[in-house]
């Protein structure tokens, strides 16, 4: 039961990834595309890291795959915000 | 020979061929210094394809080792590298 | 993982290498470069761990993907425009481009050849049976070596030369570096959500690096891992506009700058003296003389790396003997020491006086 | 489960040799920074993968590593761009 479940979950999470990188490849401009990037980094390694901490053994292994998803969430917002004022900053010329 | 072996160095091969040729032939400097680092890169990847024993097998320790030095050395001689570099733009600047 | 799925993973992943390779070097732009060798970096980690090479993947992980890659970026932010410091251009004449194209071709053909040598050279050796004998070795002593981690025993015990010669390295690396020039200033306040960011990842980052010293005896991880880990923290709190990033000042800083060699060499010597071989600890004390020279290496790599990425030598460590050697006469002023003080704090941002709060 | 598991880190390399496409694209810095994060996730992914496929369990913390300096890189490209911005 508990396997199917994690499989559930980490094949959700696989269609997030593919999702975010087709849109990342194939949305036309820079915002679109961090748009479609936050899908793979939340959803996708979030469901990923799910599936696999209810696979995991022992709960020490589990509290470090909570920890990889918070840091790459907590990378990508942060990472996202600073690209976008960046570009901004660029197109308005300060 | 298991095939992951020959694949993986081959390609070692491919990327040294590529950084010393960037490092001979680039025009910037810094370019010169990641051309260097990339070259260094092919040659851990002969190594760590060297150790490989195949699944489920330990690999050799000890090329593992060599690779791990290596890479600090690496990252050392870049740091010396890029401080060079910026000591030249500052002279050059001043005269 | 079946043998298709897995020929299919690994031409994926070694397509990735290569044409990341050919990208970073191909273009003249240099922060282009640098992000597609930050790429390139990330996906070796990967390869390393597709050969069962953990404890090269974690190294890689923090050194190729991260800290490379800042302190080139660093480097290329510094640049006046983004082509690069471009060498003087040889001749503008057009008679001599026809040399210089021969000449790029040439040196095209010399590299193909060297790849070809190398690559005829590997099989070769791949070929050969007569190997691992190395490995055997050391799966033979592991048990005396004080640690169970076959990687961490060859670096600290049976090649613990080759060790304390790369700490001499990096130890000669930051002479060098102090030599050509004084730290970069520091940079702009990253704004409030870096802040936050930086707020709590430095603390996991150097919590990270006492679980990898610490895990390095028996599983992947150790000095190397857990001082470039450390490092990571002091560079996050830098580029959030820190001025106190955990470098030491003065004495201190140069004291952790040469812990690694010295308390190697102080283990060494004490060795010799109660009559082993220079660095043949007795495997009764092996784990704790191998943790203990792991630790001082952690900081001295740490240390080194950090120092790389200021740029230069901090002015803490060039100031702080002037201010002692002023303060003596002064001294009989109860405030004498106040200013010594009010000097080496602000000098924790290692050349950096003007940094204010965010 | 192995084999699901395998095809998982199959796809999650596809997903890498896409963002490998937008980097090589461009044609931003922005752009590239980006598609270099989604390498960045995808790898993470992979070794997440990897660790269980190839009974490694050190890969996790690789991983770990790899997401926690995922935020250094970025902080540091977008710390030299102001400064580019700056002159």
């Amino acid at each position: 039961m508990i396997d199917v479940l994690a499989a559930v979950l980490i094949l959700l999470g696989l269609g997030f990834y593919l999702a975010g990188s087709i849109g990342l490849l194939r949305l036309p401009d820079l915002y679109a595309r961090l748009h479609a990037l936050t899908k793979a980094d939340n959803l996708g390694l979030g469901l990923l890291t799910a599936g696999l901490a209810l696979h995991a053994q022992d709960l020490f292994t589990s509290a470090k795959l909570l920890l990889i998803w918070l840091a790459v969430l907590a990378a990508s917002a942060a990472s996202a915000h600073l690209i976008a004022r960046h570009a901004r900053r660029r197109e308005t010329g300060t | 020979m298991l095939t992951a072996q020959w694949l993986y160095g081959l390609t070692g091969c491919v990327v040294v061929a590529l950084g010393l040729r960037a490092a001979l032939l680039h025009p910037s400097l810094l370019q010169r210094i990641v051309a260097i680092n990339v070259m260094g890169s092919g040659v851990f990847l002969v190594l760590i394809a060297v150790a490989y024993r195949g699944p489920g097998v330990a690999p050799d320790p000890v090329p593992h080792a060599l690779v791990l030095t290596g890479i600090v050395v690496a990252v050392s001689a870049t740091a010396l590298a890029l401080a060079l570099v910026r000591r030249l733009r500052a002279e050059r600047n001043d005269g | 993982m079946n043998t298709i799925t897995l020929l299919v993973f690994d031409g994926l992943l070694l397509i990735s290498i290569v044409s990341l390779a050919w990208a970073a070097l191909a273009t003249r732009d240099a922060r282009r470069s640098v992000i597609l060798f930050m790429a390139f970096g990330l996906v070796l980690a990967l390869a390393w761990g597709r050969l069962l090479a953990p404890d090269v993947a974690l190294a890689e992980a923090a050194i190729g993907a991260g800290l490379s890659g800042a302190l080139l970026l660093a480097a290329v932010s510094e640049q006046p425009h983004a082509a690069g410091v471009v060498r003087p251009s040889i001749s503008q004449n057009p008679g001599r481009a026809g040399t210089r194209t021969a000449v790029r071709w040439a040196i095209t053909l010399l590299c193909a050849g060297l790849a070809g040598i190398l690559g005829w050279a590997l099989l070769q050796g791949l070929d050969s049976s007569a190997r691992d004998t190395l490995a055997q070795a050391v799966a033979a002593n592991l048990a005396i070596s004080g640690v169970s981690n076959p990687v961490t025993a060859v670096l600290l015990n049976f090649r613990a030369y080759d060790t304390l010669l790369e700490l001499a390295v990096l130890l000669t690396a930051v002479l060098g570096i102090f030599a050509l020039g004084q730290a970069r200033p520091g940079y702009q306040c990253a704004g409030p959500v870096f802040d936050s960011l930086a707020r709590w990842l430095a603390p996991v980052l150097v919590l990270i690096a006492g679980y990898l010293l610490w895990v390095g005896a028996h599983a992947p991880g150790g000095a190397f891992q857990a001082g470039a880990t450390l490092a990571a923290a002091a560079i996050v709190l830098r580029l959030a506009g820190r001025s106190h990033i955990g470098l030491p000042a003065g004495g201190s800083l140069r004291l952790v700058t040469v812990a690694g060699v010295a308390v190697f060499l102080l283990v060494g010597l004490v060795l010799l003296l109660l009559g082993r071989p220079f660095l043949g600890y007795p495997p009764a004390w092996a784990g704790a003389l191998i943790l203990v020279i792991e630790t001082a290496a952690m900081l001295t790599i740490a240390t080194t790396l950090v120092l790389a990425f200021l740029g230069g030598r901090p002015q803490a460590l060039w100031r702080e003997p002037g201010v002692r050697r002023d303060a003596p006469p002064a001294s009989d002023a109860p405030g004498a020491a106040a200013p010594a003080n009010e000097s080496a704090a602000p000098s924790l941002a290692a050349g950096t006086q003007e940094q204010t709060r965010c | 489960m192995p084999e699901l598991l395998a095809v998982s880190a199959l796809g999650l390399m596809l997903s890498l040799f896409l963002g490998l496409l937008r980097v090589l694209r461009g044609p931003g810095p922005g752009d590239r920074m980006l598609a270099a994060q989604l390498i960045g996730t995808s790898g993470v992914g992979v070794l997440l993968l990897l660790s269980v496929l190839l009974k490694q369990p050190a890969l996790i913390d690789v991983a770990l590593i790899l997401a926690l300096l995922a935020a250094v890189a970025a902080a540091a490209f977008t710390g030299q761009a102001q400064e580019a911005s700056h002159d």
